[in-house]
């Protein structure tokens, strides 16, 4: 019985072997590679949620794709790419089965994508056994690339903490505005994001009014939490929601009238994408920080902008971003290693070097994620819908912030 | 072995419609004791009493010297009392010989989640079927059986607990003339420790069988004696015709 | 069916499945154990849906209470087979103990709604209970299983486990079924008044059937643990529920191999055909649940509704 | 002083809440009480009438567009509600699990047809003009359209109320939630009934889906959530009575609101512990009195 398993397993060494071969075959005789050198083929499992909350953000992350392929000539790093979707869903049940069939069923080379934080955490073991690189495009929890790391998972997209330490940060550096609230909803990420700004901006000087964390997922109405807010007589508020809870949180804040007495500031998805046109004029006026905005003024950015406009009729999000830059950085490590094991792409991302012609600005790998700038950004009106303009920037930070 | 039923002053009431009225019920031990009265007398109510089925509103229910009146059905069964019941109900989508093996392995067996063999209980299930006269129709499911089959295997399934009292309620309803001729023998040739208190419609089965009659009218009892006593009592005639029934008097009725 | 098919057609397929990784790519392997799991699962769920008459929405809470209880302890204590197993059974059964009392006392659709409460109740408890089950993110990096000091982790190897532990808690429900016990649950299921008054505390046995269901619902939860690596609080939720649910009436309720088939049809439809429906997946789900009820003509559970007495 | 200032706040706000939750869950309460029926399919009509207000009422709806949505969702509802009848009219002699599984496939479905046509992005909308702004209250501002929800919580109960006490409808309802079968003996036909009670009841529920779209809004994922807290209002008030769902409702909105802001540390456990504290204590609810 198993020795007839072994055989298999010894046909299919084979086979990979062959390929392998092939590709490194070509690629001598391509003699130093260039954008036009066929180097072979690379398979994509592209994980993004289709279905569920979540599913405007995975239409972000495929634009975002497959525009960039559209604009190279549906090659990364000189291979020729097939791209498998695979349906992440809402919940790691569904997301670590669709990586499952990603990597075992289609035999993906590279994974790119991953939304929720848990599903990311998931698939790390399965990822790590398989040996296969699995670019991280939004899944914001600390520990994937902190306490869980693994060679095979690099991310391109931020941590929660940094994003919320950025804002802290900034708060802090301003001054004036002592005695911040805090509210972020009681799940990890939200717990991530809350302790984030609250270290940055105690140990910049700041001080808190108070904390409160909103059950997820079940929260619709927030009166109950900002009666505590007012209370509390803080001078701020700083919070941390998305999707649903974001546009949510965002027109009641002002129905309660704490956006005039409060103001509120936050973590960037608070504002970004869908939920900024479902809040409308309620968002006018917020500030929030985060690694990218539409509305940055450098030429990659414009270039991309534009393209994107035209190619999918919609302005691009932070998600487009970082599956657009998770793009970027598979086409430098292929290029670099010229195969597409999980093991030389890692050890080719490891010594990638800033990352110059990105939208976001530059940004380089600090262990397996993001170092990067932070933008914080207000709502403002433009035209008949809204947008979230840069008023400062940060230094480069890594991981903790 | 042998017990007594003792019902005294036993009352209940639905809203301000009082079925069961302060009865005195006493059947002896090895009884053959029947029960019967005009519809709406409050028969099966008072069968409910006994069985648990329903609580009293107002006096007791002794078994032997043991008063059951605040038992569960459950706890009543475990004392020895079986019944069968007006409309045949057992278990549709078991065979008929499960329908009875489950009375068997309560009475004999222990329930345990294991598999046992159980031959002795099959041996007794076959027996009693045989008895009963379903004999050969014990791989049949129950939702399949005819009206008759299902309250004779009613009657099976009541002996199986090899009750100390037994209780039937209108046993006969539904049987064809030949059916009935069989249950009477069973019940004649049931152990004479057996208390049996059976509710019929059929009088000439209950002046065979019984060896006591009580009659029961708007809940209360009118009279009890032997069947000599009641087929002759001008008060029961009254009972039955006085009050305005068109029935015919102590007529078998035929129902579904 | 006849009786000499009724021995061959298991037969068969015990073997098959046994010598299943031999034949199969590790995707279809993997996939295959992953069936057994909820396989395992809907047949526990089988076992109070079609044998007893006891609809649970709920029956998804033992599964995920016997899977944290597996990954916390190969994580904190041992992950040498079968301690984590023993102990998720363990607190599946303890926590169908804790909840079942509750839900016994109904009857019906209020059943219905109870067990659903109290799933619910258990899955708000395994997202906010963040030291022990991680909260949202759940258990992650559980260890491999060890057997005689080896880590299982070949897929042919994890399979065989799997499939062995499956065996184990089958066969504990089969037995169930054609024990005394059984023939009294299937008793109760046909008519509970008459079964009480045969002198049966139809209360109590009811109680034991959910702590036997939840015992093996916990098993099935520790497999999922050994062979997922991954404990979630979806894993507990209404849509596992639920799922398990569609899987017994497609198996037919009444037979416990029918619920793992109907689990294996489920797998596939949610795992390996719904990543590949552009989102589309809870739709067919949806279609499927339709059609399941309509066409299967006895009902889910095999019954005639009775009314209460 | 300002402590009891903003927990009045929160009580009003429970009461609020509460409204719109009585309007959402009496619906399936009465189908519960008196179909046998857990329609899971509940909170998805919710949605198509959120989804109904965001789409006729507009982002920004006046008072006309307003109640023409509100208008088009009870329409919506009373043909969604009718069609599920219709649905589990052949499984009427069937177990209580095959109607909740039927409904539950339509609430997938239903689901996935909204998320097909609206798009899987959070939608959110005003409320109609002069109660899209706020009132002093104790010094706090407040919004006006929550207030305006009590008042017509207050009517909808009253209404309610009336209908059951006073009319043949009402009369036909209660007896059908105290015993089926006699309802059918004396002539009533048993169809009508559950016709007329599950197009109402869904006609609510898709009313209260517009009425909430300035507060809720409208996206994948709302109808679950609206489903769970129905249901935690039906278990908590008892079922198939209008007085069970107002009180479980009040109960609720006050656990949602006042309880969350007096016990913010616990506030993630609240919900299900009282829900949990009423099965163990009264598993029929509250409110079960003759109700089977």
């Amino acid at each position: 019985m198993s020795g007839m398993v072994i055989t298999r397993r010894r046909l299919l060494g084979m086979f990979g072997a062959t390929a392998a071969l092939s590709a490194c075959g070509s690629s001598l005789g391509g003699g130093s590679s260039s954008d036009g050198g066929e180097q072979g083929a690379v398979k994509v499992g592209l994980v993004i949620p289709q279905a569920g909350v979540y599913a405007p953000l995975g239409v972000d992350m495929k634009r975002a794709w497959d525009l960039w392929l559209d604009r190279h000539g549906g090659k990364v790093g000189g291979f020729t790419v097939t791209t498998v979707v695979g349906d992440e869903g809402e919940t790691p049940q569904t997301g670590v089965a669709a990586v499952q069939r990603l990597l075992q069923s289609d035999d993906c080379d590279v994974l790119v994508g991953i939304v929720s934080s848990a599903t990311a955490l998931g698939v790390r073991d399965l990822v790590t056994e398989s040996k296969k690189l699995l670019l991280i495009a939004n899944a914001g929890a600390n520990d994937i690339t902190g306490t869980a790391i693994s060679p095979y998972l690099w991310r391109t997209s931020f941590t929660n903490g940094q994003v919320a330490a950025a804002m802290g940060r900034h708060l802090a550096e301003q001054g004036g505005t002592d005695g911040v609230f805090v509210i972020a909803p009681d799940y990890a990420a939200g717990a991530e994001a809350s302790a984030g700004f609250q270290d940055a901006f105690t140990s910049g000087g700041g001080t808190i009014a108070g904390a409160v964390k909103p059950p997820f997922g079940t929260t619709q109405d927030y009166q109950p939490f900002l009666s505590q807010i007012r209370s509390s007589g803080a001078k701020a508020t700083f919070c941390f929601f998305a999707g649903a809870e974001a546009v949510a949180f965002v027109k009641q804040y002002r129905q309660f009238g704490l956006a005039d007495s409060v103001p509120l500031y936050g973590s960037g998805f608070l504002t970004e994408g869908g939920v900024l046109s479902a809040q409308g004029a309620a968002a006018v006026g917020i500030q929030t920080s985060l690694h990218y905005t539409s509305e940055l003024d450098n030429e990659h950015n414009k270039e991309f902008v534009a393209a994107y406009q035209k190619a999918h009729d919609a302005v691009p999000t932070v998600y487009s971003v970082q599956t657009w830059d998770a793009a970027g950085v598979l086409d430098r490590a292929l290029r670099s290693a010229k195969a597409t094991d999980g093991d030389a792409l890692s050890t080719a991302l490891g010594k990638l070097g800033p990352i110059d012609d990105s939208p976001r600005g530059e940004w380089s790998f600090d262990g397996q994620t993001p170092k990067q700038k932070f933008y914080i950004r207000e709502v403002e009106q433009k035209g008949d819908g809204f947008v979230n303009s840069v008023i400062a920037e940060t230094d480069a930070v890594g991981q903790d912030g | 072995m042998t017990v007594s039923l003792t019902c005294h002053g036993l009352s209940r009431s639905f809203g301000a419609l009082r079925a069961v009225d302060g009865v005195d019920l006493d059947v002896a031990p090895g009884g053959r004791h029947a029960l019967i009265g005009p519809n709406g007398a409050g028969k099966s109510t008072l069968m409910h009493l006994v069985t648990g089925a329903l609580r009293a509103s107002d006096g007791s229910v002794r078994l032997g010297e043991e008063d059951i009146t605040g038992m569960s059905v459950v706890q009543r069964a475990r004392l020895g009392i079986s019944q069968t019941m007006q409309q045949a109900s057992l278990f549709p989508t078991m065979t008929v010989s499960d329908n009875v093996l489950l009375a068997v392995q309560r009475r004999h067996g222990r329930v345990g989640p294991w598999p046992r063999r159980q031959a002795a209980a099959r041996r007794r299930v076959d027996t009693l079927l045989e008895r009963i006269g379903l004999a050969g129709r014990g791989d049949t499911i129950e939702a399949r059986l005819s009206h008759g089959e299902r309250k004779q295997l009613e009657l099976a399934v009541a002996l199986a607990c090899e009750p100390r009292l037994l209780l039937l309620d209108e046993p006969a309803a539904g049987m064809s003339p030949a059916e009935t001729a069989r249950l009477a023998e069973v019940i004649e040739e049931l152990p004479a420790e057996v208390t049996v208190l059976f509710v019929e419609h059929d009088l000439d089965l209950v002046f065979r069988l019984a060896t006591t009659v009580t009659v029961l009218h708007l809940g209360r009892v009118l009279l009890t004696g032997s069947p000599a006593a009641v087929r002759a009592s001008a008060a029961v005639r009254e009972a039955y015709l006085g009050t305005g029934r068109d029935e015919p008097l102590f007529a078998q009725r035929t129902e579904a | 069916m006849s009786r000499a098919a009724k021995v061959v057609v298991p037969a068969v397929a015990w073997l098959a499945l046994a010598g299943a990784p031999v034949f199969l790519a590790p995707y279809a392997t993997t996939t295959l154990a992953r069936m057994l799991v909820f396989g395992l699962l809907a047949a526990s769920l089988a076992l109070l849906v079609g044998v007893t008459g006891l609809p649970s929405l709920g029956h998804a809470a033992y599964f995920g209470a016997g899977a944290y209880a597996a990954g916390w302890f190969a994580q904190h204590v041992s992950a040498a087979a079968p301690y984590p197993l023993l102990v998720a059974a363990v607190t599946g059964g303890v926590v169908a103990a804790a909840t079942g009392w509750v839900a016994v006392r109904a009857r019906g659709v209020f059943f219905l709604v109870l067990t659903l409460a109290i799933g619910e109740i258990v899955r708000q408890v395994a997202e906010t209970w963040e030291p022990v089950t991680g909260g949202s993110n759940g258990l992650y990096g559980i260890p491999a299983t060890t057997l005689a000091g080896e880590p299982v982790v070949h897929p042919a190897l994890l399979y065989w486990f799997v499939f062995a532990v499956f065996a184990v808690g089958f066969a504990v429900l089969w037995l169930v079924v054609r024990s005394p016990y059984g023939t009294a649950l299937h008793g109760i299921h046909d008519n509970e008044p008459r079964m009480r008054a045969l002198g049966y505390p139809t209360g109590l046995y009811k109680y034991g059937v959910f702590v036997i269901a939840g015992t093996v619902a916990g098993l099935a939860g520790g497999l999922l643990a050994t062979q997922q690596r991954l404990v979630t609080p979806a894993d507990l939720g209404f849509t596992t529920a639920a799922l398990a649910l569609l899987a017994v009436i497609i198996g037919g309720a009444r037979s416990l191999w029918g619920a793992c088939v109907g689990a294996g049809l489920v797998i596939l439809v949610r795992d390996s055909l719904g990543p590949t429906l552009d989102g589309h997946g809870p739709l067919v789900l949806g279609v499927l649940f339709v059609l399941v009820v309509y066409l299967m003509p006895r009902g889910v559970a095999g019954i005639r509704p009775r009314r209460a007495s | 002083m300002a402590w009891l200032d903003a927990n009045l706040v929160s009580v009003l706000n429970g009461v609020a809440i509460g409204c719109l939750l009585f309007i959402l869950a009496i619906g399936l309460s009465l189908v519960f009480g008196m179909m046998d029926v857990l329609n899971l399919a509940h909170g998805a009509v919710f949605l198509v009438g959120a989804y109904a207000g965001w789409v006729v009422g507009g982002t920004d709806p006046s008072w006309g567009t307003f109640l023409l949505a509100l208008a088009v969702a009870l329409g919506i509802g009373l043909l969604v509600g009718g069609g599920m009848s219709l649905l589990t009219e052949p499984l009427r002699d069937r177990s209580h699990l095959d109607q909740a599984l039927l409904t539950l496939g339509i609430a997938l479905i239903v689901a996935e047809l909204l998320s097909m046509a609206f798009g899987n992005d959070v939608q959110a909308a005003d409320a109609p003009p002069g109660l899209d702004g706020t009132v002093s209250l104790f010094g706090n501002a407040y919004p006006t359209y929550r207030l305006a929800l009590i008042g017509v919580g207050a009517v909808f109960a009253v209404g309610l109320w009336l209908l059951m006490s006073r009319t043949m409808i009402g009369s036909v309802i209660r007896a059908t939630v105290a015993d089926r079968d006699m309802v059918s003996a004396i002539g009533i036909a048993q169809h009508r009934v559950k016709l007329a009670v599950f197009g109402a009841g869904s006609a609510l529920a898709a009313a209260a889906g517009v009425l909430g779209v300035p507060i809720y809004g409208a996206r994948p994922g709302l109808d679950s959530t609206v489903l769970i807290l129905a249901l935690v209002v039906v278990v908590i008030g008892g079922l198939g009575s209008v007085r069970g769902a107002l009180v479980g409702a009040l109960v609720i909105g006050q656990i949602e609101s006042l309880g969350r802001a007096v016990l913010a540390d616990a506030a993630s456990f609240l919900l299900f512990g009282a829900l949990a504290l009423v099965l163990v204590l009264r598993p029929r609810g509250l409110f079960a009195g003759a109700v089977r």
